[in-house]
C-alpha cells in the first residue's frame, strides 16, 4: 500500500489553462481580476493620465501660469476645430470685443468669422522643467505667440484657465500623495503597535484615535490652517497643509491596519511560520506584509481623493494654499461669488477637474479593493 | 472506599522517569488572563490547562481526546511552545540523550528545538499561506534555520512531495491549485522537512471528508514507520483517535480526568467522564443499536474560568457523592498504565464502548 | 402511528446551478421515495448535492441554483391528495403553507442559524402564529410547552432569551422545537449534529428519536457521518455527484451493499472496534464540477470499474422490494429497465 | 446596560474635555493675539499707540496669563456662567452669537441625517434585494458621483443653476421678508421652502457613501443561515427581509451616525459659507481670520460636542436595537 503520486493524482487533471492559474503570483492573480473591471480599467488609465500630466505640465500647458493679459480678461472658452472648409486646419476661434454701454464693462464674445491657427509642438512661453530644465515647447498653443487661446477661457486677469489647470494638478494632485505618505507612516506604525502589542497600549490607541474620529474634521483644519503665517514661502504652505490634512486621515488607516492585523495574526499560516522558526521580523515582513500590501494599495486610492477634496475646500476658503501656488482649489477662490460664477461659469472648470479625479480614483479603489483578495 | 497506599502523584521530577519517554509533561499550567477596563486590568484568568501531567513515549502514538473548549488545542501548543506556559514541565529527550525543559526556555533558546517538534493543522485552508508558493511553504522552516539551502533544499521539498503523494512538479504551485485533502498533504510535508521527532496532529483530519480522512490517516501510518516518527494526536473523533493512537489522554476542563492505553479507555474506563463519551460515540453499526444503555450527559460543560468546586465534572456526573463536591481528586495510578482522576476509580464498574 | 404510507416522492430531480463560470449539476436526476413515520438517511461526502436536494424538497434553493426538471410529490395526507413542489413558485403562498407547518428544517449551524437580534420564543412564536392564526399568548405557552419537551431547562425563562446566550446544543434544541412547532408531517434534518460535540450529538439524536416516536413524523436525516447512520436510520440513500446510488434499508446498507461507492465509504471509516485495521480509502477526490466524467461519473475513482462503465450511464436497478443501485455491475442480470421508471415505489 | 451607559457617558464627557483642551489651544497658536492686530489697525488709522494702552488691552483680555490660566478662566466661565467670551470682532457676547447661529446648525444637521437616512436606506435596500439589475446600476453609479463631487462645488452649481434658469441665486434660509423677522408659522414655513436646498446639497456625499455601506451590509446579511431558517418557516418574501437583514443592517447603519456626523457638520460649516446661511459656519470662518479667539474656541467647542453629543446617542440606540451589545456588557 505505498502511496505513490499516480495512485493519488488522477484527478488533478492539470490543462494548459488551470496550469497557469495555478503557478500565477498573487500579484499576476490580482491583475487578472482587476483587469475584468472595466470600468476600473479606464478609469485607472485616466488616472495614470492626470498624474503624467502634472508630472510635465510645464510641457502640456500652453502657457505659464504667470503670464496674463489684461486685454483677455474673462474671455469665453474658444472653440477648438481640426478643420476649415474640408481641409486640415487646426485653429480656435477668435474673439470679438464689446463694451457694455451701462457698465463700460469690456465683454467677450466669441467671432466666428475669425480663426487662431493651432500648432502641436509649438514654441511659446519659455519655463523651466521641475525648476530646472529650460525650454519652450508646449503640446499646443497658438502658431502665432501672442494670439489669445484659451481653450477654457481666460479669468479675471486674462490668465489661461486651461494652463493653469494643467499647472495646478501637479499640486492638487501631489498634496494628496504627500498627506498619504505622512497618514500612511503613521497609520502603520501606530496601528501596528496596537495590533501586535495589544493590551492596555491597544486599548490606550484606539481610545485615542476614536476621540480623533468623533471631532468634526473641517472646522479643525480651519483653525490649524489659520494658523499658518502669511509670510510662510510657498514649499512650507505646501508640505503644513499636508500634514494638517493627514493629521484626522491617519486614524482612519491606523484602524485598518490594525484590524488587518488582529485578522492575519489568527490565521494559521502565520502560526505555522512561527513554529518554523522565523523571526518576528520575518514573520511581519515575509507572511504577513504580502497578504496586507495589496489591501492597503487598495485603500490608498480610495483615500486620496478625500484629501484632494481636503485640500480643494480648504484652499477654496482662502486657508489652504495661496497664490502665486496655482492649486484646483486656489482656482477656484475666484468662484466664491454668485456674481462671478454667473457670468463666467468657465472658472468653475477645476471643479470638473476635481471630480473627474475622484470619482476615477474611486472607481480604481474600487476595483483594487475586489482585486486585493483574489483567493 | 479510597486505597490511598496506591495513590502516587506522577511524580514531578527533573529527570525523565523512563529512558524510552521522548516527552514529559508535568504539572503544565495554562491560565489565560481575562482583562477588563481601558488599561486591561486582569480580573481573572482562563484555566485552559490547569496541572496536566502525562508523557509521551518514543515511536508511539499519544492521542488527547475531550470536547471542544478541554483544553486539548492548548495543552498541544504549549507542546510546540505556541503559547507560553504559566508554569509547569515540558521535558524533551534529544537525539543525543539530553533532557531540556521547554517550558523554561526564552526567546531565541527554543530555537534549535523547533525543528524538533513540528505541528499539523486542523484547517488545510488557512493554514497554508496563499501568497506562497508550495516550495516556499514548505522549505521555509530550511530556510529560517539554515539547514540547506539551493539544490538540497529543492531536492529535500521534491522528495517530501513524493512521499505524501504529490507530484514533485507541483513544487512551483500556489496553494488555490489544490483540494483540501492535497492541502493537508502540503501541510505534513511542511512538517516533515526537518526531520521533526515529534509532531503534533491538531484535529490534523478533522476537517476531511470520509474517504480523504482515511488518505490521510493511511499516510500518517505510513510515514511514522518510515520516519521514526512520535505522534500526539489531538482529535474530538473517538474512532479516529482509537485506529490511530497507542495510548489514549482525555481531558475535561483544563484537567486529565484519564489516561490510559488505547484498548483500555475504550472498553474499561476507569472515570465516569470517558464512559459517558464512549457511550456517545455512534457505532457504525445498525444491528448494535441499543439505546437503552446509552449513558446521556445532562448539563453543559463547565466554563473553565469559574469551574465548580471539587471534582469538576461532578455536577454532570451521576455517580457524584458529597467527597466530590468537595475534594479535587488526583490523578491516581490504577497500575497497568492506567490513570484515572476520579475518587472512586476502583469502586465504579463502568462501561465501555458499545463494540459489536 | 406510523402508517408507512409514502409521503414525499421525488422523481428525477435535478437542480443546477448558473454560475458565470458553467453550469453545476448540483442534483442530477435524484429519486427517492420518504415513507411517513420513518427515517431515511441521505448520505455522501460535501459537494455530492445533499444539502441542496433538501433545499430543493421545500423549495427553498437560491440563486444562481434552480430545479431545472423532475417532480416532488408530497402527500400530506392519507386521502390521496398530491402536491408537486417542484411546480409551486417558490414564493407563492401555497408552498409557504407547506414550509414550516408539513415540512420543516434544521441546519447545520445551530450558532447562526437563529437570529441573534429577536429571543427565541419570538421566533418560534413567529412559526406558530404564522401558520396557526393563533394569539400570541396561546403560541407562547405552546412555545414554552415545546422548548420543555426538546429539554430545555427552565423553559419559562429561556422564552425570552437571546440565541446567542445560549449553548450549541441548547441553540440546536430549540431549533428542533421550532420545527415541531406546527406538528410537521416532516422534518428535514441538514447535518445537526456536525457541528456539535459527540456527547451534545448523542443527547440531539436521542431527542430526534424519541420525538419521531411520539409525533410519528418522517425524517430526512442528511449527514456525511456513517456512525450517525447506523445510529437512526430506517432507510438509507447514498448520493454521488448528484444522483442517488444506493437505497436499501439501514441493515442492508452497512451489511450487504452492492455499489461499490458505498462498499468503498465503508471501508474507509475507522471501526472502533480496532486498532489499525487497514483503512481503504477511495483513490483520488471528487472531481471538479464543471467537468463531471462521462458515462458513471464513480468511474475514475471505482475499483471495479469495467471498459463499458466510461461510456454508460447506469440506470436503476431493483435487487430486491426494498434495495436499489444504480451500477452497471448489476444491470446484466436484471435487463435494462425503463429509466423513467420511479425509483423506490413498494 | 446601566453599567455601560454609565461608562459611556463618562467616556463622551471625557472626549468633550479634550476637544475643549484642543479647540482652545489651536486657538492660541497663531503669533500674536487680538490685541496686537488692534494695535496694528489703529497705528495704520492714527498713528501712534501708547505701549501703555497695549499692556493695558491685554491684561484686561489676560492675555498675558500662561495658558493653563487662561483656559482654565474660559472653561470656568462656561460651566459657571454659560460665558464663552467676548467677541473682539462683532463686539458681542459671544454666547449670543452662539445661541443664535448654533440652533441653526444643528437644525440642518439633523434635517441632512434625516435626508440622508431617509434616500439611503431604501435605495440600499433596493440595491441589495435586486443585485446586478439595472437599478442597482444606476444607484451605484449615482453613489459614485455623489461620493466624488466636493459640496461646495455642488453649491456653486446650484447657484449657478438657479441664477441662470431662476434669476436669482438660493442663497441664505430666508426670504428677504423674514430674514430678521422674529419665529411664526410664516417664517417656519418660509425656512422649510429654503432649507431643502442646502439640506440635499450637505447630506448628498453621505447618502452615497451609506448607500454602498447598506448594499455590501444586506448582502452579507442575505446569505446568513438565519434567513434561510426563517424561509423554511413559511415567511413571505417581503416580510422575512424586513425581520431579517434588513434589522441586522440597521446595526451598521445607526452606527454609521457616529462617522456621518463630524463630515455633515463639517459639510455644513462649508457650505453654509458658500450659500450664506445663517449659521456657524460663516461666523466660524470670519472668527478664525479675524482671530476672534473666544468666538472661534467657542464654536469649534460646541460643534465638537454637538458631533460627541450624537456619537454617543447613536452608540445609545445601537445599544437598544441590538441586543448582543445590550446583554454582552
Amino acid at each position: 500500500m505505498e502511496h505513490t503520486a499516480n495512485d493519488t493524482l488522477d484527478f488533478h487533471e492539470t490543462t494548459e489553462e488551470s496550469l497557469k492559474l495555478e503557478v500565477a503570483s498573487q500579484w499576476q492573480l490580482m491583475w487578472w481580476k482587476f483587469r475584468k473591471h472595466k470600468l476600473a480599467v479606464i478609469s485607472g488609465i485616466i488616472v495614470i493620465l492626470f498624474y503624467v500630466v502634472a508630472l510635465f505640465c510645464e510641457f502640456f500647458s500652453p502657457t505659464v501660469p504667470t503670464t496674463y493679459l489684461d486685454v483677455y480678461a474673462t474671455a469665453p472658452p474658444q472653440r477648438l476645430r481640426l478643420f476649415l472648409d474640408g481641409k486640415w486646419f487646426p485653429h480656435v476661434t477668435g474673439y470679438r470685443g464689446e463694451r457694455d454701454p451701462v457698465s463700460f464693462r469690456k465683454t467677450w464674445e466669441i467671432d466666428y468669422s475669425t480663426y487662431i491657427p493651432v500648432g502641436l509642438f509649438v514654441h511659446g512661453d519659455p519655463y523651466k522643467l521641475w525648476g530646472l530644465i529650460p525650454g519652450d515647447l508646449h503640446l499646443i498653443g497658438p502658431k502665432n505667440p501672442g494670439d489669445p487661446f484659451y481653450l477654457m477661457g481666460a479669468d479675471m486677469i486674462g490668465r489661461d484657465v486651461f494652463g493653469r489647470l494643467i499647472y495646478s494638478s501637479r499640486i492638487s494632485l501631489t498634496v494628496g500623495l504627500v498627506g498619504m505618505v505622512i497618514s500612511l507612516s503613521f497609520g502603520i506604525l501606530l496601528g501596528g503597535i496596537s495590533g501586535l502589542v495589544g493590551g492596555a497600549v491597544d486599548n490606550i490607541i484606539q481610545r485615542i484615535i476614536e476621540i480623533l474620529m468623533s471631532i468634526p474634521t473641517l472646522p479643525v483644519w480651519l483653525s490649524l490652517a489659520a494658523v499658518v503665517p502669511i509670510d510662510w514661502p510657498a514649499l512650507r504652505v505646501y508640505f503644513m497643509i499636508s500634514i494638517i490634512l493627514s493629521l484626522i486621515s491617519w486614524t482612519g488607516m491606523a484602524r485598518v491596519v490594525r484590524s488587518k492585523f488582529l485578522a492575519l495574526r489568527e490565521e494559521d499560516f502565520v502560526m505555522a511560520a512561527m513554529l518554523d522558526g522565523c523571526s518576528r521580523g520575518r514573520l511581519i515582513m515575509r507572511h504577513m506584509l504580502p497578504s496586507f500590501l495589496s489591501h492597503i494599495i487598495a485603500s490608498i486610492t480610495l483615500w486620496i481623493p478625500g484629501l484632494i477634496l481636503g485640500e480643494t475646500a480648504l484652499s477654496f476658503l482662502g486657508l489652504g494654499l495661496r497664490p502665486p501656488v496655482v492649486s484646483w482649489g486656489v482656482m477656484l477662490q475666484d468662484t466664491q461669488k454668485v456674481a462671478v460664477i454667473a457670468r463666467y461659469p468657465w472658472l468653475l472648470a477645476p471643479g470638473g477637474a476635481v471630480f473627474i479625479i475622484v470619482l476615477t480614483l474611486n472607481f480604481l479603489g474600487d476595483g483594487l479593493r475586489d482585486a486585493a483578495d483574489p483567493y | 472506599m479510597v486505597a490511598t497506599h496506591t495513590t502516587q502523584q506522577v511524580a514531578p521530577e527533573l529527570t525523565m522517569r523512563s529512558d524510552d519517554h521522548l516527552l514529559e509533561v508535568n504539572h503544565l499550567k495554562m491560565y489565560f488572563p481575562i482583562t477588563q477596563g481601558l488599561f486591561s486590568r486582569v480580573v481573572g484568568y482562563t484555566k485552559a490547562a490547569d496541572d496536566v501531567n502525562f508523557y509521551i513515549r518514543k515511536g508511539e502514538t499519544l492521542g488527547l481526546v475531550g470536547e471542544s473548549g478541554c483544553g486539548k488545542t492548548t495543552v498541544g501548543r504549549c507542546i510546540v511552545r505556541a503559547y507560553e506556559p504559566t508554569s509547569g514541565e515540558i521535558l524533551y529527550r534529544d537525539p543525543d540523550g539530553g533532557v531540556t525543559d521547554l517550558a523554561a526556555l526564552e526567546g531565541k533558546e527554543i530555537q534549535p528545538y523547533r525543528k524538533d517538534i513540528r505541528m499539523i493543522f486542523q484547517d488545510p485552508y488557512s493554514s497554508l499561506n496563499p501568497r506562497m508558493t508550495v516550495f516556499q511553504v514548505i522549505s521555509e522552516a530550511l530556510r529560517v534555520n539554515n539547514l540547506a539551502s539551493g539544490s538540497e533544499m529543492r531536492d529535500r521539498v521534491e522528495y517530501l512531495l513524493q512521499r505524501v503523494g504529490l507530484r514533485p512538479e507541483y513544487i512551483q504551485r500556489y496553494p488555490h491549485a489544490f483540494s483540501g485533502g492535497e492541502r493537508q498533504r502540503i501541510g505534513i510535508a511542511r512538517s516533515l522537512v526537518t526531520n521533526p521527532k515529534l509532531v503534533v496532529c491538531d484535529e490534523a483530519v478533522s476537517g476531511l471528508d470520509v474517504s480523504i480522512r482515511a488518505q490521510i490517516l493511511n499516510l500518517l501510518e505510513e510515514l511514522q514507520d518510515d520516519f521514526d516518527l512520535t505522534y500526539l494526536f489531538i482529535s474530538h473523533d473517538l474512532s479516529v483517535i482509537r485506529h490511530i493512537c497507542d495510548r489514549v489522554v482525555v481531558m475535561y476542563v483544563g484537567k486529565i480526568v484519564e489516561v490510559a492505553s488505547g484498548l483500555d479507555v475504550y472498553v474499561d474506563p476507569k472515570h465516569p467522564y470517558t464512559e459517558a463519551l464512549m457511550s456517545s460515540v455512534p457505532v457504525s453499526n445498525p444491528r448494535a443499536r441499543d439505546k437503552g444503555t446509552r449513558i446521556l450527559l445532562e448539563g453543559e460543560v463547565a466554563d473553565p474560568s469559574n469551574p465548580p468546586s471539587g471534582c469538576y465534572f461532578h455536577p454532570r456526573c451521576r455517580y457524584a457523592q458529597q467527597l466530590c463536591r468537595e475534594q479535587a481528586p488526583p490523578l491516581k495510578d490504577l497500575g497497568n498504565e492506567h490513570y484515572s482522576a476520579c475518587h472512586f476509580a476502583e469502586e465504579l464498574s463502568l462501561a465501555g464502548v458499545r463494540m459489536v | 402511528m406510523a402508517d408507512n404510507r409514502v409521503l414525499l416522492e421525488v422523481r428525477d430531480l435535478k437542480v443546477h446551478f448558473f454560475t458565470d463560470e458553467g453550469v453545476v449539476k448540483a442534483v442530477d436526476g435524484v429519486d427517492l421515495t420518504i415513507e411517513s413515520g420513518k427515517t431515511l438517511c441521505l448520505v455522501g461526502e460535501s459537494g455530492c448535492g445533499k444539502s441542496v436536494a433538501c433545499r430543493a424538497f421545500l423549495g427553498i434553493v437560491q440563486r444562481p441554483g434552480r430545479i431545472v426538471s423532475g417532480e416532488i410529490l408530497f402527500h400530506p395526507d392519507g386521502n390521496g391528495a398530491t402536491i408537486d413542489i417542484a411546480a409551486m413558485d417558490p414564493k407563492g403562498a401555497e408552498i409557504r403553507q407547506i414550509r414550516g407547518r408539513e415540512i420543516s428544517m434544521i441546519f447545520q449551524e445551530p450558532m447562526t442559524s437563529l437570529s441573534p437580534m429577536y429571543t427565541v420564543g419570538n421566533q418560534i412564536i413567529e412559526n406558530i402564529v404564522l401558520h396557526t392564526r393563533d394569539s400570541k399568548e396561546i403560541a407562547r405557552e405552546r412555545t414554552i410547552q415545546l422548548l420543555d419537551q426538546v429539554g430545555i431547562p427552565r423553559p419559562d425563562r429561556l422564552v425570552d432569551e437571546y440565541p446567542f446566550r445560549l449553548s450549541g446544543g441548547m441553540r440546536q434544541r430549540a431549533m428542533i422545537a421550532m420545527a415541531l412547532s406546527c406538528n410537521p408531517t416532516m422534518l428535514i434534518a441538514d447535518e445537526p449534529t456536525t457541528a456539535l460535540d459527540v456527547t451534545t450529538q448523542a443527547q440531539i439524536i436521542d431527542l430526534i428519536l424519541d420525538l419521531q416516536h411520539e409525533y410519528g413524523m418522517a425524517v430526512l436525516f442528511i449527514t456525511h457521518d456513517l456512525g450517525v447512520v447506523a445510529e437512526l436510520a430506517d432507510d438509507v440513500a447514498v448520493m454521488y455527484l448528484g444522483k442517488v446510488v444506493e437505497r436499501a434499508p439501514v441493515d442492508t446498507i452497512f451489511n450487504d451493499p452492492k455499489h461499490p461507492y458505498t462498499q468503498s465509504l465503508l471501508r474507509s471509516i475507522p471501526k472502533i472496534a480496532m486498532r489499525r485495521e487497514e483503512l481503504d480509502p477511495i483513490k483520488g477526490m471528487v472531481p471538479n464540477p464543471f467537468r463531471r466524467p462521462d458515462g458513471c461519473t464513480f468511474h475514475p475513482r471505482c475499483p471495479k470499474a469495467m471498459e463499458v462503465c466510461r461510456h454508460v450511464v447506469p440506470s436503476v436497478t431493483q435487487l430486491d422490494p426494498n434495495h436499489l443501485v444504480r451500477c452497471l455491475l448489476y444491470e446484466s442480470q436484471e435487463g435494462r429497465p425503463d429509466e423513467s421508471a420511479p425509483a423506490g415505489r413498494n | 446596560m446601566w453599567k455601560y451607559l454609565l461608562r459611556r457617558s463618562a467616556y463622551a464627557l471625557f472626549t468633550v474635555w479634550v476637544i475643549s483642551l484642543i479647540s482652545f489651544a489651536v486657538i492660541q497658536l497663531p503669533p500674536g493675539d487680538y490685541v496686537s492686530d488692534l494695535v496694528n489697525d489703529l497705528r495704520a488709522q492714527a498713528g501712534e499707540v501708547s505701549p501703555e494702552w497695549e499692556q493695558r488691552m491685554r491684561e484686561i483680555y489676560g492675555f498675558d496669563d500662561p495658558f493653563l490660566v487662561q483656559y482654565f478662566k474660559w472653561m470656568r466661565n462656561i460651566l459657571t456662567k454659560g460665558q464663552f467670551g467676548y467677541s473682539f470682532y462683532y463686539k458681542r457676547d459671544a454666547v449670543e452669537m452662539i445661541t443664535e447661529r448654533l440652533p441653526m446648525s444643528f437644525a440642518l444637521s439633523f434635517l441632512s441625517t434625516m435626508f440622508v437616512w431617509v434616500v439611503a436606506l431604501p435605495i440600499g435596500f433596493y440595491s441589495a434585494v435586486h443585485k446586478y439589475s439595472i437599478a442597482d446600476y444606476f444607484a451605484s453609479f449615482m453613489g459614485f458621483f455623489g461620493m466624488a463631487i466636493p459640496n461646495f462645488l455642488l453649491a456653486l452649481i446650484v447657484l449657478y443653476l438657479t441664477y441662470k434658469y431662476m434669476g436669482q441665486a438660493v442663497i441664505g434660509l430666508f426670504s428677504a421678508e423674514y430674514a430678521s423677522a422674529a419665529w411664526s408659522w410664516g417664517k417656519l414655513l418660509d425656512l422649510m421652502k429654503h432649507v431643502w436646498v442646502p439640506m440635499v446639497i450637505i447630506g448628498i456625499s453621505s447618502t452615497a457613501g451609506l448607500i454602498r455601506t447598506m448594499r455590501a451590509n444586506l448582502l452579507d446579511e442575505l446569505n446568513k443561515p438565519y434567513v434561510e431558517t426563517a424561509r423554511a418557516k413559511g415567511l413571505s418574501e417581503t416580510r422575512l427581509l424586513i425581520k431579517y437583514p434588513l434589522r441586522h443592517a440597521l446595526n451598521p447603519f445607526v452606527s454609521t451616525l457616529g462617522w456621518m456626523l463630524p463630515s455633515l457638520v463639517s459639510g455644513e460649516t462649508i457650505v453654509s459659507m458658500v450659500l450664506n446661511l445663517p449659521t456657524s459656519g460663516p461666523i466660524l470662518y470670519r472668527a478664525l481670520i479675524q482671530q476672534d479667539q473666544y468666538v472661534a474656541a467657542g464654536f469649534i467647542l460646541m460643534l465638537s460636542t454637538l458631533t460627541v453629543v450624537g456619537t454617543f446617542i447613536s452608540d445609545l440606540l445601537l445599544a437598544w436595537v441590538d441586543p448582543r451589545i445590550r446583554l454582552q456588557q
